[in-house]
C-alpha cells in the first residue's frame, strides 16, 4: 500500500474518475492551480474543456452543477472555502437539495461539491465546519473523511453517486499522510468505522478531532482506560447503528466535534442514544464543541474554543475515569 | 414559420382558455388556488418558444403555463399537478410551479426567482460540451433579474460562450412593486452591454418581433457565438396571484388594457397565415380540449400521500 | 385587553417602535402593501424613506441591513419567505452572524430580519420553519412567536436590541387573534412561557405546534393525562432552565417542531436533557417532527409529514399513557 | 489638493515600507504571513482616499493596509491585528482582514468578496438618511465584481440615489485566475450603463487621474445624485499571498513590471508639490515610523485568548 497524503488522495480520486468517465468535470475558483494541492495538473491533463477556473461567482459555481448534473454530465465543483456553502445558500441548501424532490424524481443529480473546512488562523468566515447545517438538510449528501484511504474512497463513491454530495476536506488534514489501498477501490455512504476498539466508553468524532482523540484514546489506555473510537465518515446517510452498538457495550459516549456546540452534530447523536440507547446508558452523553462563538483569526484562540487533546484527554476521564 | 407561429397562436389560445378554467376552478375552491396567471403573457411565450427546435431546453418562470403548452406538455399533466391528482409531473411535490417534462424539454423551475439563471448556466454548460447544437432558454420576470443570479450567470455564459438564451419578460411589475421603483435603468436589456452580449428589446405584444428576435439569438448560440439577453415588454392582465385584488395597481383596470392575444390574430391573417374562420376553429378545439382535461382530471384519484416521503434521493 | 390578529400585533409592534425611534426602517419586497397583511399602511404613515419595497434582491435587503445597523439605524428587513435565509445565506449567517464579532465589537447591530415561515401550499422552498439553522450560528438571535400578544411584545424587543435578531413569524398565524396587553410592554427574550401545568410529561412546542400540542393535551387530560406544555419564546436565547426544571418535575419530555427531525431543535433538546436531568428522565425524551424531507406542495402531503394533533396525542400517550 | 497628494504620496511610501516589513516577520515566522501584499496598489488607493473627507466612510478590500493608513490608522494597531497583540483594533477576531477604526471611517471588511458590497449600500442608506452631505467608498477587487452582489448593490443604489463610490481595483488577477478568463468583458466599468450611473475607467498608476475621478465620484454622491462605479486599471507586484511562488503567472517576474511609487514621486515632483529632497525625508520618516511600531508591538503581550469569547454579542 501506498503512503500518500489526503491532497493526494483527493488528486488520485480525481483522476481515476476523470480517466473512467469522460462525464466528470471539475471547475471553482483556481482549481488549475488547486490552491489547497488537491486539484494541480489536472487542468493540463484533461483540458480546459473539463477541468476550469470560474469566476467569484459562488451562486453559479453550485447552480450551475445542478443544471449540469440534470443534463446527464457529473461535475465536482469546488467552492474555495465551506463557508461558502452560504454564500452559495440557495444553490445548496434549495437548488443542489431540493430541485430533484420538486421536480417529482425526473432526474438524477450527481452532483459533487467539494468544501474545504476547518483550520486555523483563516478568521471566522473562512475557518468553519458547518457540516451539522448540511445533515440537517434533506436532500444533501455529506462525507466528512478523515484518512488519505477515505477520502479517495469516499471522493469516488461521491462522484458515482447519483445525490448530491457535500465533500467536506478538513484544512488542516491536506498534508496529513496515510496509506491508500492499491488498486480500484470505492468506501460506502453510511457505514462508520471504528478507529479504536475498547469497553470503557465511545467517542464519536471525525476529521481533525478525530486525530485528537486518537491521541487521547492512548492516553486514556495508559490510564487503564479503553475508549472506542468511531468515525462516521458520512454524516448523511448516518451510520447510527454502529453508534448504538458501541454504546450498548460501552455505556459512555462522547461526542467531539469542530462545530458550534448547539445543535452540532453531538444533539442528533444524543437524541439518537436518547431513543435507541437509553436503557443502556450508565451516564449522560457529553459533547466537546466550538462554545457558539465564530472561530476568530488568531491562532491561539482556535486553540482556546476547538477541543484539543487535553481537554479530550480530561473529559472523557472525569465522564468515567 | 407559417406553422410555426400559426401554432403559436393555438397554443395561447389554448393556454389563456385553459388558464381561466384553472382560475375559475381556483376561486370556486375546486383545486388550489396556486397559479400565478399568465394572461397577456402567453403570446410573447409561445412566440419566443416557437424559435425553439425539439431537442432544445426550457426553464420557465412562474407566469402561467403557456410554456409547457407550447412544448407539448398534455393539459392532463398540467392540471393534474395542480389537483394534486395522479397523471400529472412532478407528483405533488411542485404542484404547477415544477411542472417538468424531460422529454419535451420542459425542465422546470426554481422557485427562488433568479435561481433558474445559475442552473440554465450548467444546462447550457452540459449543451455546450455534448456539441449537438442544442440551446435552452430560460424564462424570467423584470423583477427575478435584479437578482445576483442574473449578474454571475450572464457573465459565465458570456465567458463560457454558452448556447443560451436569457429571456426577460418584463410586464413592469413583480407583485406589487412596479419595475421603476425596482430597477435603475428602463431597459434591462441594456444590461447586456456589460456583459459584451447582444441585448435586444422587443414588443412583447408582437408575436412575429419575439420570433424573430428569438430564432437570432438562437442561431448565434447554436453557433457557438454565445448567449443573448432580450426583453420583451409585456403587459400582466391579471393579478400577481389568483384573486389578487391589485388595489396597489393604478392600471388594474382590465378593460383599459390591451390584450394581445386579438392582435396577433389579425396580424396572423394580415399575413395570410390565418383565415378569419380559422378563429372560431381554433377556439372551438382548445375549448374542447380543455373541458376533454378537466374531465380526465376530476376522474383521476388523488395522489397518494405516501408519495410525500418520495423522489428525495435517486 | 384587546383582541387582535397576530399580523395586527406585529403591525402595531411596527407603529409603536416607528413612532418611538425615528431611527427604526422597515424596508423588503412589497412591503408597502405587506403581501401577509403585517406592513399594511405603514409606507403611506410614515413616508417613502422609512418604508420602502426593494428590488428581489434578498442579499442586498439583509447586507444593507447590516450597513445600516452598523451606523446606528435599525433596520427591520424583511425577507418575504423565511427560506430566503438561504438566498441571503451570506448576509445572514455570515455578515449579520458575524460582523460585530470579527470587527472585535467595534459597533452594534440593531437589526431584524423578520421572515414568514411555515404553511401549506406554498412548496418546497416556500414552506419551511428553518429556524433550527439560526439556532445553530452564533451572532443571531432567534425569535418564533406563536400568539399576538408575543409577536407583539418580542418584535418590539427584538428591535429594541442590540444584536441581530431573526424573526421567525409563522404563516398559519398570521389570522390567529389573540389578546394583547394595553400599553406598552414588551416580552424579553430567552424566557420560556408554560402555556399549561402539568405533571405528566412535559411537551415543547411553539407556533403553528403550540396550537397542536395544546389541542392534544386537553384529549390528554381527558383521558387523565395532564401534560405541561412549555414555549421557549425564542430559539436564542433559549430558555433551558424551564424545560430542565419542567422535566424534573414530570421525568418526560416530547417536542414537537415544524422542522426537519436531524438536528432539528428537538436534538438540542434532548442533548441538554442528557446534560442536565439526565437522573429525572424515566423515559427517553421523543421528537415529532418533519421526517427529513423537503415540504412537498400538495397540502394533503403536508399533513402526512407535519406533526398533526392527532399523532400529538398518540405519540404522548404511547410515551406516558 | 496639493497637500492631498503629497499626504496620499507619503501614505503609499509608509504602507509599501510597512509591508515590506510585515512581509519579512512574516516569512521569518515572527508573525502570521496573513497580509495580501498591497504593493502597486498603494498609489491609487492613497490618491483615491485623498478625494474623501473625515467623515466620509470607507469599507476596504483585503488587498494591503494603505487604504487604513491613509484614513490615519496607527500603524502600531494595524500590526498589533496582524500580530495578534493588545493594541490592535479588533481584538484577535480578524487580523489583518478586519481592521476597524470607527473615528476614523474604516467601517471594516467581508472576508467573502463581494459581501461588502450590499454593505456598503446599507451604509450609504444611513449616511442619506442622517442628511450631512456624508458619502462611503468601498473598495474592492476585479475578482470580487463578479459576486451576484455587484448587480444588486449597484442596482439598488442607482435606484435610491445613495451616497456610494465603488472603485474597482483590477489588478488582472484573482489568486491564480486572469481577469480575462473569469470576466467578459475589458473594462468592468462598462458594467455602469446596465444602471444608469457613470463608469469611469481611470489608470490606477496615475495618482492625479485617480484623484480627479473619485473627486467627481465624491460630488455627486454627496449632491444627492447617487452612485459611480470607477475601475482603475493597477498592478499587482507582488502575489497573492505572502509566499504565494505565482507559477501561474506568466508576468510574475517583479523586475519586467512597473512600480507606479516612483511615477507618483515624479509627477509631484513634476507639478511642483514636492522637491526631489523631499523624497528621500519621507522615506526616511516612513522607515523610522515602521520601526518605531514594530518595537511597540513587539513589545505587547499577546492577547489573552479568553477574549475568544467576548464581542459577539452587545
Ligand atoms: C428569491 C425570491 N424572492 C421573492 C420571491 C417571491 N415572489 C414570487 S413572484 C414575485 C414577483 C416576481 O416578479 P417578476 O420576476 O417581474 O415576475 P412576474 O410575476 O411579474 O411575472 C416575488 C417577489 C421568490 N419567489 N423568490
Ligand atoms: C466569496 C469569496 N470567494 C472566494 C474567496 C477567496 N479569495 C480571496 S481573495 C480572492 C481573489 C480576489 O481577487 P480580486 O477581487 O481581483 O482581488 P485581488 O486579490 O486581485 O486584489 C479569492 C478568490 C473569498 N474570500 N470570498
Ligand atoms: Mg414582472
Ligand atoms: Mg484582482
Amino acid at each position: 500500500m501506498a503512503v500518500i497524503t489526503y491532497s493526494q488522495a483527493i488528486n488520485q480520486a480525481l483522476v481515476e474518475e476523470m480517466e473512467r468517465d469522460d462525464r466528470v468535470i471539475l471547475y471553482g475558483e483556481d482549481v488549475a492551480i488547486g490552491i489547497f494541492g488537491a486539484t494541480g495538473g489536472l487542468r493540463e491533463r484533461y483540458g480546459g474543456d473539463r477541468v476550469f477556473n470560474t469566476p467569484i461567482s459562488e451562486p453559479l459555481i453550485v447552480g450551475s452543477a445542478v443544471g449540469a448534473a440534470m443534463m446527464g454530465l457529473r461535475p465536482v465543483a469546488e467552492l474555495q472555502f465551506a463557508d461558502f456553502i452560504f454564500t452559495a445558500g440557495d444553490e445548496v441548501f434549495l437548488k443542489a437539495g431540493m430541485w430533484r424532490f420538486m421536480h417529482g424524481g425526473a432526474y438524477t443529480l450527481p452532483l459533487v461539491v467539494r468544501a474545504p473546512s476547518g483550520g486555523a488562523g483563516f478568521g471566522p468566515e473562512h475557518s468553519a465546519c458547518p457540516e451539522a447545517y448540511i445533515m440537517h438538510s434533506p436532500g444533501l449528501l455529506c462525507a466528512v473523511p478523515s484518512t488519505p484511504a477515505d477520502a479517495k474512497g469516499l471522493l469516488k463513491q461521491a462522484i458515482r453517486l447519483d445525490n448530491p454530495v457535500i465533500f467536506f476536506e478538513h484544512k488542516s488534514l491536506y498534508g496529513t499522510r496515510g496509506e491508500v489501498p492499491d488498486g480500484e477501490y470505492v468506501v460506502p455512504f453510511g457505514k462508520a468505522v471504528v478507529r479504536r476498539e475498547g469497553d470503557a466508553v465511545t467517542i464519536v468524532a471525525w476529521q481533525n478531532m478525530l486525530r485528537r482523540v486518537l491521541a487521547a484514546a492512548d492516553r486514556l489506555a495508559a490510564d487503564g482506560i479503553e475508549a472506542e473510537v468511531i468515525d462516521p465518515r458520512t454524516l448523511n446517510p448516518f451510520d447510527r447503528e454502529t453508534i448504538i452498538e458501541s454504546v450498548k457495550k460501552t455505556g459512555a459516549c462522547v461526542v467531539v466535534e469542530e462545530g458550534y456546540r448547539t445543535l452540532g452534530v453531538g444533539a442528533e447523536i444524543a437524541a439518537t442514544l436518547m431513543e435507541h440507547a437509553f436503557p443502556y446508558l450508565d451516564k449522560p452523553m457529553r459533547r466537546l464543541a466550538i462554545p457558539d462563538v465564530p472561530i476568530a483569526t488568531a491562532r491561539h484562540f482556535v486553540d482556546r474554543i476547538v477541543p484539543t487533546e487535553d481537554e479530550i484527554y480530561r473529559e472523557v476521564k472525569a465522564l468515567v475515569g | 414559420m407559417t406553422q410555426l407561429l400559426r401554432d403559436a397562436y393555438r397554443y395561447a389560445v389554448l393556454s389563456r382558455k385553459f388558464e381561466d378554467r384553472i382560475i375559475h376552478m381556483g376561486m370556486a375552491g375546486e383545486i388550489p388556488p396556486t397559479l400565478h396567471p399568465g394572461a397577456g403573457h402567453e403570446v410573447c411565450q409561445t412566440a419566443a418558444l416557437a424559435a425553439l427546435g425539439p431537442d432544445d431546453k426550457v426553464l420557465y418562470s412562474h407566469r402561467g403555463v403557456a410554456y409547457m403548452i407550447a412544448r407539448g406538455t398534455p393539459l392532463t399533466a398540467i392540471l393534474a399537478d395542480i389537483a394534486n391528482k395522479e397523471g400529472g409531473t412532478n407528483r405533488g411535490k411542485g404542484g404547477v410551479m415544477h411542472v417538468v417534462d424531460v422529454p419535451h424539454g420542459v425542465l422546470g423551475e426554481s422557485g427562488t426567482l433568479g435561481g433558474g439563471l445559475v442552473v440554465c448556466a450548467g444546462v447550457a454548460m452540459a449543451l455546450k460540451r455534448f456539441g449537438k447544437g442544442q440551446v435552452v432558454a430560460h424564462f424570467f420576470g423584470d423583477g427575478g433579474s435584479n437578482r445576483g443570479t442574473f449578474h454571475e450567470s450572464l457573465n459565465f455564459s458570456a465567458v463560457q460562450r454558452l448556447p443560451a438564451i436569457f429571456f426577460c419578460e418584463n410586464n413592469g411589475w413583480a407583485v406589487s412593486v412596479p419595475t421603476s421603483e425596482s430597477t435603475s435603468v428602463p431597459d434591462i436589456a441594456s444590461r447586456a452591454h456589460g456583459y459584451g452580449i447582444p441585448g435586444v428589446v422587443v414588443d412583447g405584444n408582437d408575436a412575429f418581433a419575439v420570433f424573430d428576435a428569438m430564432t437570432t439569438a438562437v442561431a448565434r448560440a447554436r453557433n457557438g457565438d454565445g448567449p443573448t439577453l432580450i426583453e420583451a415588454k409585456v403587459v400582466r392582465l391579471a393579478g400577481h396571484y389568483i384573486g389578487d385584488p391589485q388595489l396597489y395597481r393604478p392600471d388594474r383596470d382590465l378593460a383599459a388594457q390591451k390584450d394581445p392575444l386579438p392582435g396577433f390574430a389579425e396580424a396572423l391573417i394580415e399575413a395570410g397565415i390565418l383565415e378569419r374562420a380559422d378563429l372560431e376553429t381554433i377556439d372551438a378545439e382548445a375549448q374542447a380540449e380543455v373541458e376533454r382535461a378537466v374531465a380526465v382530471v376530476a376522474a383521476a384519484p388523488l395522489l397518494d400521500p405516501a408519495l410525500a416521503l418520495q423522489d428525495l434521493y435517486a
